[in-house]
């Protein structure tokens, strides 16, 4: 029978990682929460919208942010890794590395003021380098904890030693250029739950997006850049424009199965990614109702609760039109217009399309570190790179004690992570404040 | 309407298991060369479904589409996800199709020439002079009756004929 | 805690402008909008913060309570959708009943709709903290509803997820009940002869739970059970059970829904006779015997789904017939099998190279689209071939169709009963699509497996358990608080009521009955203070706590300029 | 080095020149080429592959097995060539009873084949040497813009070619920068020049060099460089015919890669045969004054 005392690790704090902890802290079980990142928020956060209600994704996540935050049972770790475990289920030590922030998370009040003075200029990470930012900066605009963080890789004075700019400019005296790296440890660990998401297809292999003129031709961009231009906070304040040419597209493609269901790089179906091009198509046609929008795809995959609906909306409201061709490669012609050539397959025609954009739908895959996570929790991947999971029990990883959730172990979309996530909170549960049965 | 023919089926499969792995996603027949310049009329894509319903008489009798105006340029091949091997494929269905007797001219005389001399193209008194005047050195090919006797053996040498007598002009 | 509640009190308002950043201060003056402020009744004290929810900006709160003896705070600032609880838990670290936080949103609906208009937003701003103040003057505090929980759960259904649920709340340490209303626990799975993807028999997962549960001392299962009437709100359940005639009666704090779904029987569809033509699920029944006599056999997918009486994918037939037709090629791989589809649906990791398996083990493939159907005549289905634009025959002995999983006649009056609603297709309706998909709006109530919609059986496994974190964590309290601000009945208008039952029918969570004396009775647990009943009251008899006439009213003058 | 020279059946007998500029590139490089008699056809994978593909094995394993010695392998001039040795190889050493089918018939000729000759086409040979290359340049070949033909078969597929990547390949564009030319990017460049369809579809396979030709006029390319006879014939032997059919100016000079590099090496249109193109690439040296 375990102590009550026991507590809880989560890590990753995404929408999974966030809900897991919620459900354990309000079961009264303290949590500690890493997070890799300066803010929780995950994928989630980078949303415009999500299917298949099309609602806000940050409105309705905000809320749990701010629960989180507030709650006293969680303890958030943000910048921290999980370095490696000791100790069985019931009772893990936890050796956690948390990079410096460089700004006191209680001084902070994100006021903006360092930011404005910042002299560097770098590539926004959560906008997809879409867009610059400063040295000091939000991780992104709800972000949660809402403070701000010094970018140790790009701060001139943390690099080239002068400058310390954000300092004098702080009313706070939040800037803390003596603060370190450090390791922490946490016990008295019962059960953890590892949360820890995807990256993109474009995180781990530009290479493979060339025959399809990524990053070659302007006006080819993936999918969640997509979604970031489409995203009122992100680059582009909602109103796509080409990057060719500042011109708002009319004609979309968006093209399926990028690097997934492929031989040569990723055998699996990444699960969401007809749903979700749907979805950005239906956006992009609310902006501008001028929008028309191509999807090739292979097989549509919509069996989620209300999903097929979504796709006859799209057909019937939202000008999308689906096109059973998968397309190998992009040209462009003198206008920088990407040029498709597909198989219209009731004509038997091999036709040609020119399009304003093409988006990729590039495949979910496994997190880049995600090898380094699982030796130091001595867990065991499965053939695709993603944690593996026992049959039919996809919550119990090949460690007791050991839980995960979300995309951390297969691709998935928000409804079924949220699912797992309560699910794994229900097993470190049994876990910890169990035993009595 | 075309019967499904399982036995067909299996025996190219038997030949090249690639074929099965085929899911039809187009991506062959978009990126074909040919298939762009004749809009479709020639398909690799339609070839290889006609192969997994095993419709041998379209594959080797009709020849709908036309399997002889693949022009190996190979790019299905590079693109396909699932790895089918697609001219590997054609190649088994021409092959069958040539000792069927129905293979295009073009391809019988550069055969009987490798038949007869070994090489493609015999030497004409005008280019072993042309060589001279570029120095270059004389050339031994093989002894023509060793390779009739390799292609005694592959059978190359009775198809050839079998061919000629189902096409006499 | 002050006494608030005295009528002559004087009232001591304290605004807190908030510049959130450059959010509202980038557009218009706070400084002079909390001066405004201060220049109305009985506001005590005025500041404005560049971030009253910082830190900073609460301790400034708190500190005012303290030196100008505030009793009324508001805050001007963005949404109480996600800063409200902040505010109020603030004000009662000072001593001051929560409910008397006013919360003013000048930044969504002032400096973020009316970007291009400062001016306006700034006019806006001080009509709607006038409006806030002269509300914030009505405002009595509340306390909030304290209610006991038995820790005791109730599934309902035996299935996979089902017993999924109830294993993990009696490992959580909570006593549950499980009923079933065939004679064995299982649903589905007793069924099944082989499972995918990792193609063990269906019994071989059954006996794990069976052992499972076996090991449990705070499980209580009735089979043979079903359920016949149910009362009460969260922590509170009396329900009554009938088990073979006889009654039984228990109270729970928590149920969770998961008595799962039917296939559909395809009686018309492409001439089904259940000898020649069969479904997935009797073709099942063969495969258990081993005994395919089929040399030739097609399988149609879609059979009764995604059109207009059942549009939805049912998202596990394609998997199904896959594992079928590979469970077959195992037995005899001289059989020849075609299944006609219209998507292939193997999301994912594990199902998409089954798909891959399937091709590999020689099953044919053919697409057809739902405007061209295939068509079975005796000994041979003749389909559209959209690959090549050309009908194909496939000769053959045996059709199989795919049919979906289709909601339960049950649905609606369990749905009726438990006061949660259906969706089009009758399965049942989650709380939130994505945030809260196995909670309902009915707090207290939870839904998993395919009763919710059709899942395979690791979702299904994985729905049960994120039930039981669910429910657990409601158990494990001994008492839980909800909203204070509901609608009541006072006394003094309960002869105002003349039972016209308008009330009992807007209710969208059935908070409200007629007791046995014929008397409204709103059972404040359940409420959820919208309003509905209160606006809708023929009589003016019900009134809303913490949203009374006279405090909207005082606002709705307020914005008029009327001073009172 | 030394590797034993594969010629094929098209170079030898019918364009002979590029045999010669070919040897000569060798020759500065000091890369020994050396002689081999009794080669028969490689054979044609376009060709007899296509009606026979086991008199296509047997026949280019005996002509692999002729090279069994102490040499660095075989090199060879053409793609074609290198495509189907490559290919034998492959076919060979994938699958035990493939060889030893194969095997059997060359029993009956007194050979084997072990499987264990390399090939190599002589462009990769020359990029491997990328360094030597350059060195050897004595007239570097400014002014020329070059529109690099790639062909299918030398990268294609890539598998079994094993070489450069099949769809943004370096290497010959590394080769034609390195004798100081300008390689020039053009709208499809990879795809297939249309000589193998000629057998079966004269209009198609014509269409095919068309398409590519009007795409290089568009690119502003001022030749054409070549690895593999084939194309060279099909670049060459046809422009004519496709400037009647599209109307529209076609001329071209089509080099041979060893043209090329012999040319930066200092030898003489004379000596390289330029005078035995089609379409006499001297009018375009001139005006660059590379001659």
């Amino acid at each position: 029978m375990m102590s009550e005392s026991k507590k809880a690790l989560v890590i990753g704090g995404g929408v999974a990682g966030i809900q897991s902890a919620l459900d354990l802290a309000d079961m009264g079980i303290k949590v500690e929460l890493i997070e890799k990142k300066p803010a929780i928020g995950g994928r989630m956060a980078q949303l415009d919208k999500t299917f298949p209600t099309n609602d806000c994704s940050i409105c309705i996540l905000a809320p749990k942010l701010a629960e989180c935050y507030r709650h006293p049972n969680i303890t958030i770790h943000t910048l921290a890794e999980v370095k490696s475990i000791k100790g069985t289920a019931g009772n893990f030590e936890v050796e956690v590395f948390k990079k410096a922030r460089y700004v006191k998370e209680d001084a902070c009040i994100n006021c903006g003021l360092c930011a404005e003075k910042c002299p560097m200029r770098v590539d926004d990470e959560f906008d997809r380098e879409l867009r610059k930012r400063k040295a000091i900066y939000m991780y992104y605009l709800q972000g949660v904890p809402a403070v701000m963080t010094i970018d140790a890789e790009k701060c001139l004075y943390l690099t080239k030693g002068a400058c310390r700019l954000c300092e004098k400019n702080c009313d706070r005296n939040a800037i803390d250029f003596e603060m370190k790296d450090s390791t922490i440890i946490l016990d008295n660990i019962g059960a953890i739950v590892v949360a820890s998401g995807y990256s993109l297809l474009e995180d781990v292999n530009k290479k493979f997006l060339n025959t399809y003129g990524y990053k070659k031709f302007r006006n080819v961009v993936t999918a969640l850049e997509f979604e970031r231009l489409l995203s009122a906070s992100g680059p582009q304040s909602g109103h796509i424009k080409r990057f060719s040419d500042e011109k708002s597209p009319k004609k979309i493609a968006f093209l399926q199965c990028v690097g997934s269901r492929n031989e040569r790089l990723h055998n699996y179906c990444s699960s969401i990614c007809c749903m979700y091009a749907t979805k950005e198509a239906m956006i992009a046609h609310e902006h501008d109702n001028d929008i028309e929008s191509y999807i090739f795809y292979i097989d549509i995959r919509a069996g989620g609760k209300g999903f097929q609906d979504f796709i006859q909306r799209g057909v019937n409201e939202y000008n999308i039109k689906y096109v059973k061709s998968k397309i190998a490669q992009v040209y462009i012609d003198k206008e920088e217009n990407p040029v498709l050539t597909y198989e219209d397959l009731d004509s038997g025609e091999i036709k040609q399309l020119t399009v304003d954009m093409v988006v990729l739908s590039t495949c979910i895959t496994p997190p880049k570190d995600i090898k380094d996570l699982s030796d130091s929790l001595g867990i065991e991947l499965n053939e695709y790179g993603f944690i593996q999971t026992k049959p039919y029990f996809p919550i119990e990883t090949t460690k007791e004690g050991i839980y995960t959730c979300g995309c951390a172990h297969e691709p998935m979309d928000i409804p079924r992570s949220v699912t797992e996530a309560s699910a794994a909170a229900a097993r470190a549960a049994e876990l910890i404040k169990g035993g009595s049965y | 309407m075309s019967i499904i023919n399982f036995e067909f089926r299996d025996e190219v499969i038997k030949h090249n298991a690639s074929l099965s792995y085929c899911y039809q996603c187009s991506t062959c027949s978009g990126g074909c060369p040919v298939a762009l310049i004749t809009g479709g009329s020639y398909n690799p894509r339609k070839i290889i479904e006609e192969a997994l319903l095993g419709l041998e008489d379209w594959l080797l009798e009709k020849q709908e589409p036309n399997v002889w105006i693949c022009s190996t340029c190979q790019k299905c091949v590079e693109l396909c996800p699932q790895k089918v091997e697609l001219t590997e494929i054609f190649t088994l269905i021409k092959n069958k199709a040539f000792i069927e007797g129905k293979c295009p001219e073009g391809f019988i005389s550069q055969g009987e020439s490798v038949l007869n001399h070994g090489i493609a193209i015999p030497y004409s008194p005008a280019i072993m002079n042309r060589r001279k005047k570029l120095e270059l050195p004389e050339v031994n090919p093989a002894p023509p009756e060793e390779i009739k006797k390799l292609l005694k053996e592959t059978g190359f040498e009775s198809n050839l004929t079998r061919w000629k007598e189902k096409n006499v002009v | 805690m002050k006494d608030t509640k005295n009528e002559n009190e004087d009232i001591r308002i304290g605004v807190f402008v908030c510049h959130c950043g450059s959010n509202i201060g980038g557009l218009i003056d706070c400084k002079k909008l909390a001066e405004y402020a201060r220049s109305l009744p009985r506001v005590a004290h005025s500041e404005d913060n560049l971030y009253t929810c910082s830190e900073t900006g609460l301790s400034s709160i708190k500190k005012a309570i303290k030196e100008h003896n505030l009793n009324r705070v508001i805050v001007a600032s963005c949404t109480p959708r996600t800063h409200e609880p902040l505010f109020r838990e603030c004000i009662s670290e000072a001593g001051l009943n929560p409910y008397l936080f006013t919360f003013v949103n000048i930044r969504d609906q002032c400096t973020w709709v009316h970007m291009k208009e400062p001016d306006k937003a700034y006019e806006k701003s001080k009509d709607l903290i006038r409006m806030g103040v002269y509300r914030a003057a009505k405002l009595e505090p509340l306390e909030k509803i304290k209610i006991n929980i038995n820790p005791t759960a109730l599934v309902i259904g035996g299935g996979v997820a089902g017993m999924s649920a109830a294993i993990s709340l009696c490992k959580q340490g909570f006593k549950t009940y499980l009923i079933e209303k065939e004679k064995e626990l299982g649903g589905r799975l007793r069924s099944l002869h082989r499972l995918f993807p990792h193609d063990i028999d269906a019994s071989e997962l059954l006996n794990k739970f069976y052992s499972e549960m076996d090991k449990l001392n705070n499980l209580i299962v009735y089979t043979s059970c079903t359920i016949n009437h149910l009362d009460g709100f969260i922590g509170n359940y009396q329900v009554e059970l009938e088990k073979e005639g006889e009654l039984i009666n228990i109270d729970v704090g928590a149920i969770v829904v998961a008595i799962g779904s039917e296939v559909l029987v395809p009686n018309g569809l492409y001439s089904y006779d259940g000898k020649k033509v069969i479904t997935q699920l009797q073709f099942e029944e063969i495969l258990k015997l081993g005994q395919v006599n089929a040399k030739n056999l097609v399988m149609i997918q879609c059979a009764g789904s995604r059109n207009d009486d059942i549009p939805y994918c049912s998202s596990v037939c394609c998997m199904t017939a896959l594992k079928n037709a590979i469970v077959c090629k195992e037995l005899n791989p001289d059989v020849k099998i075609t299944i006609l589809f219209r998507d292939i649906y193997t999301p994912g990791t594990f199902y998409e190279e089954y798909y891959r398996k399937a091709r590999e083990n020689g099953v044919v493939f053919m697409r057809y689209t739902s405007d061209k159907p295939p068509i079975v005549e005796n000994g041979v289905v003749k389909v559209h071939n959209q690959y090549l634009n050309r009908m194909i025959e496939i000769p053959n002995d045996l059709v199989v169709l795919s049919t979906p999983l289709i909601a339960r006649e049950d649905n609606e009056f369990l749905a009726k009963l438990l006061k949660v609603p259906l969706e089009s297709n009758k399965f049942f309706l989650e709380a939130h699509v994505k945030l809260r998909p196995v909670d309902f709006a009915t707090d207290g109530v939870f839904v998993c497996g395919t009763a919710k919609w059709p899942t395979d059986i690791s979702e299904s496994i994985t729905q049960g358990q994120a039930a039981a974190s669910r429910a657990g964590l409601i158990l494990s309290h001994e008492t839980m608080e909800v909203e204070g601000a509901t609608s009541y009945l006072p006394e003094h208008n309960k002869d105002l009521c003349k039972g016209c039952e308008v009330c009992i029918k807007v209710c969208p969570y059935k908070a409200i009955k007629k007791n046995e004396k014929g008397e409204i009775e709103i059972i404040q647990a359940l409420c959820k203070g919208c309003g509905l009943c209160g606006a809708s009251c023929t009589k003016k008899a019900i009134t809303i706590k913490h949203f009374t006439n006279e405090q909207i009213l005082s606002e709705i003058k307020a914005l008029g300029g009327e001073v009172a | 080095m030394s590797y034993d020279l594969f010629l094929g059946c098209v170079i030898p007998a019918r364009l002979p020149f590029l045999e010669a500029s070919s040897r000569k590139v060798f020759e500065k490089l000091n890369i020994n080429l050396h002689d081999v008699d009794g080669f028969s056809c490689c054979p044609d994978p376009t060709g007899i592959e296509q009606i026979d593909h086991k008199t296509w094995l047997v026949l280019g394993a005996r002509n692999l097995s002729l090279s069994e010695n102490g040499n660095d392998g075989i090199i060879s001039f053409c793609s074609g060539c290198v495509e189907t040795l490559k290919g034998v190889n492959y076919y060979i050493n994938k699958d035990q009873v493939t060889k030893e089918e194969v095997n059997q018939m060359l029993a009956s000729v007194g050979k084997n084949y072990d499987g264990k000759t390399k090939v190599k086409h002589f462009a990769e040979v020359l990029y491997e040497n990328l360094e030597k290359v350059k060195e050897n340049v004595v007239k570097p070949l400014e002014g020329l813009k070059v529109a690099v033909h790639y062909g299918c078969h030398y990268l294609r597929p890539s598998e079994i070619i094993n070489w450069d990547d099949p769809f943004e390949p370096i290497t010959i564009d590394e080769i034609v920068k390195a004798v100081g030319a300008e390689s020039v990017d053009y709208d499809l460049k990879l795809e297939c020049c249309g000589n193998p369809v000629e057998k079966s579809d004269k209009d198609l396979s014509l269409l095919m060099i068309e398409n590519k030709l009007k795409a290089i006029k568009a690119s502003g390319a001022n030749c054409v460089v070549v690895v593999c006879p084939a194309c060279y014939q099909q670049f060459d032997f046809k422009q004519r015919e496709v400037s009647k059919h599209s109307g529209m100016e076609i001329n071209f000079p089509i080099f041979y890669l060893s043209e090329l590099v012999a040319l930066a090496f200092g030898y003489s249109p004379i000596e390289l045969g330029f005078n035995f193109h089609r379409v006499k690439p001297n009018q375009l040296l001139e005006s660059l004054d590379l001659l």
